[in-house]
């Protein structure tokens, strides 16, 4: 069902946690019936500096999680937004079809936290 | 690596005596049991007397049982042909919020062709109350179908009552008893039951075969039409080795279900003690008492079930989940909604069933890995939990 | 005493290799195909396989494959999903005189409720005509269902052309390929073919398991409704087994079709020429040239079918006939009235349908006792004949 | 699916045939699309003296018309009249209930007979 990849991220999941002083952070899925995750970053102007997530949900959405911050840690801002729906399954090897709302719950985690990080810059300013 | 299976609801291995009773049926005995010829006709004596085996273990009359493809079958006849066969008599179903996917499906099914259907409430147990199913009944009501035992949570209704009720009003009354025939003892007829289904595959027959108790007289159209199979009732050349499989399965599993019961409910015990020692916050859902011997549901909160189910699959070991993670979104168990839980907790529920093949040694390996399976997925989840 | 099993039309016995392949399913890998752990896993898995085989044999995609119980089954799911799904475009049925019961049955069914069919006769060889099709078709046709091959008398109907009508008009064509898959090729999309249905058990697979292809846009209502097995098409848990054995059985057939085709027609053509040797007054039924190469429908009148079977039988001979004795009086076959036989020639017919595991010797066998038996029951007869 | 005596009348019927000059004859059953029989009697006076058959059937109406035969030779007619519906099928240690009507048609065809026999009577009757 799952490759070995995903099988990889779900056992021994990446950066999980969270950060005290985060930069940014994003919320996705449905925190009240459905996958949920969170989503910490550290950012150094432009660039990701850290990720550290929380997900509540099957294997391939905690996988696709770990994976994700994985992809972002260094990047860019502007490289993050790029990713799409399906980013994640990609890089993970791909997951069965009907797994794959968990890679864009993913994706929807990096776009809250960019807004977020967005926002609270604009808030800084005069 | 140890394989421990504890999702007997799902469906059981078939036992050696049934293969083996089976295994002439698919080259000697190989004929159609309709032919008039020799290869036909010994076929036709093993499936007239699986017939009468599997109308033992329900106490009901070997010409009362009608063989379907499963219980999923056997429940779409029955609901339907009610339905189809009773349309002049009104166009009224009453059920409940926690049948199996089959009676619901079927019911909406209805829903879309002139029917309407109540879905009765259960109390945070899972339990109907026969009082609630005679207020429900309208002159336009023409069929009950309130299940036996829930397969998700094992909680056994009170279908004696209900029965009464049914019988009563002059409703037909069906119970879905897929999930316990063979684990408890159930006599259609005294019951009140008008229709009753049965599958072969959870008391360790064959997949793909099942059977439908219509009380002599009771009036229902077929589901599936042609030849002149099973009384003009379900047409189909008959599936002979898995018939006399059911057959063998229900004599056995009819002759063993007291023991057995006993097997189960030490075995379900423990591990319910044993969760209560080593895993803080959990949550058993379905009666106290009266369920079925084997099942146990438990909810870990901050633990996702499909995640639970995997990575205990990684240590060999097979449950299930109240969840199913499907469709663009995991969808809460409506069982488990229906007795009240929070959503979240519906999604983080196991179910464990237990069988004649496991042992305390399979319990205690579950344990062994369960305390950490849930510390780890509370350890990475967004719900926050005190353990 | 010899026993020579001539009835393959009836049912077949399952192949070795595919019994081989099928017993790993009963116990070690016993999961529910729709678990989510490895115990369902492995058998999804060999499910997914034998889908492709299933879909091979038809040149079909595996997407367009369903399993069901059987071929009865899958007519049901098609002729009423077709009906019930495009009621509002229509409720007009064309099908012709001799098909299946299962066809002939759901019709009738669908008459009673608010469907109209067309029969369409066949000439004296069982042939449809195709122009008789596209001239029955109104506005209000949404099915036409005419089967491939003819269990009764062989005949091989020209499907290829009443696709092309069905299709120019827009309107849905099912044909039942029960009898026809695995004995003569097939093309399911380049027939012109939306639905067609298979059965296992008619090619040396198990009993209780077929499968409907329905081509990739054809819009049906289940006929069985529950879980989201089978793409949401037919609910209930997955004979894991039986299709597994289905699946081989396709791709032995699909691959043997040939030499098997050659080996069959042989055997029938011997046959034939015996009968036309030893046996004064009989009718070959069925088309000369356009039927399966192991079927042969021959009547012998004077001697009633009921009693040939039983006086073959006492030989060790299975064989079938055109007419069913049993609610009352005999009845003639529909089939073979069809073709306009005089009823007691129908009544007096017999159909041997040859196999793969019947040898030259099983021929000679079957014409040693044949003759003898046919002048016997002459030689009781009220009806006079030459012979 | 019959019983030993069923299948001894049907593979050795007694009494086929028919009387060159019978002193009554019945047919029963359908002898158009169905099941037929006919039946020639011998009667002397009262009593029926002999009895020969012709059946167009399945196994059951030939074995239930060889039994009838054997039934009603010696019988008076006032006797054979009694024969009913299932006379010959319990004689024949029971058919199959979906067989029933051969028994039947057996028992048709003598009363058909015992009819003609009256009638031929009356005839010859001055
Ligand atoms: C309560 C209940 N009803 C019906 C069914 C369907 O039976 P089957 O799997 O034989 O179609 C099941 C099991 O899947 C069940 O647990
Ligand atoms: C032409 C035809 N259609 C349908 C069927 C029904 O198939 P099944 O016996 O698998 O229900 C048969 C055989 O019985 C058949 O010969």
């Amino acid at each position: 069902m799952y490759s070995a990849e995903v099988l990889d991220h779900f056992q021994s999941p990446r950066n999980v946690g969270e950060y005290t002083e985060p930069d940014a952070v994003g919320e996705a899925g449905n925190p009240v019936n459905g996958n949920s995750m969170k989503l910490f970053l550290h950012i150094d102007g432009e660039r990701i500096t850290g990720a550290r997530f929380r997900t509540f949900g099957c294997a391939a959405s905690i996988a696709a999680s770990s994976k994700l911050t994985e992809l972002i840690i260094g990047q860019t801002i502007e490289e993050a937004d790029e990713i799409r729906n399906d980013t994640v399954a990609r890089a993970l090897g791909g997951l069965p079809a009907t797994k794959m709302h968990c890679s864009a719950m993913a994706a929807d985690g990096v776009h809250a936290a960019l807004s977020d990080y967005k926002r609270r810059l604009e808030e800084t300013l005069p | 690596m140890d394989r421990v299976y504890m999702d007997h609801n799902a469906t059981t291995p078939i036992r050696d005596e049934v293969l083996e009773t089976m295994m002439p049926y698919f080259h000697e005995k190989f004929g159609n049991a309709s032919s008039i010829h020799s290869f036909g006709q010994e076929c036709r004596v093993g499936i007239e007397e699986a017939r009468e085996q599997v109308a033992g273990i329900i106490s009901a009359r070997p010409g009362e049982i009608y063989f379907t493809s499963g219980g999923t079958e056997s429940d779409n006849l029955a609901i339907k042909g009610v339905a189809y066969a009773n349309r002049d008599k009104g166009n009224h179903i009453i059920t409940s919020q926690i049948e199996h996917s089959a009676v619901l499906n079927c019911c909406s099914f209805l829903e879309g062709r002139g029917f309407t259907v109540t879905y009765l409430p259960v109390n945070r147990f899972g339990l109907v109350d026969a009082a609630s199913v005679a207020d429900a009944i309208t002159d336009q009501t023409i069929l009950i179908t309130i299940m036996h035992a829930n397969n998700e949570i094992g909680t056994i209704q009170p279908i004696e009552r209900i029965g009464q009720v049914a019988r009563e009003a002059g409703v037909y009354f069906h119970t879905d008893a897929v999930q316990s025939v063979g684990k408890v003892p159930i006599a259609a007829d005294i019951a009140g039951v008008d229709l009753l289904s049965l599958s072969a595959h959870k008391l360790y027959g064959p997949k793909g075969v099942g059977a439908l108790y219509v009380r002599k007289g009771t009036v229902i159209e077929p589901l599936i039409h042609g030849g002149a199979h099973e009384g003009k009732m379900r047409a189909g050349t008959e599936n002979t080795a898995g018939i006399i499989g059911f057959g063998v399965s229900a004599e056995l599993a009819q002759f063993e279900m007291d023991s057995e019961a006993r097997h189960l409910s030490v075995l379900r015990r423990r591990l319910e003690d044993l969760v209560a020692c080593r895993i803080p916050e959990y949550v058993i859902n379905g009666h106290p008492e009266q369920h079925l011997p084997g099942t146990l549901n438990v909810s870990f909160p901050g633990a996702e079930g499909d995640a639970l189910i995997l990575s205990l699959d990684l240590k060999g070991i097979a449950v299930s989940s109240g969840s199913a993670c499907t469709s663009g979104a995991i969808e809460p168990s409506h069982v488990l909604m229906a007795l009240g839980l929070d959503p979240r907790a519906a999604l983080s529920s196991l179910r464990f069933s237990l069988g004649r093949g496991n042992t305390e040694e399979d319990v205690d390996y579950v344990m062994a890995h369960l305390p950490d399976v849930v510390g780890r997925l509370r350890g990475i989840s967004t719900v926050a939990t005190q353990g």
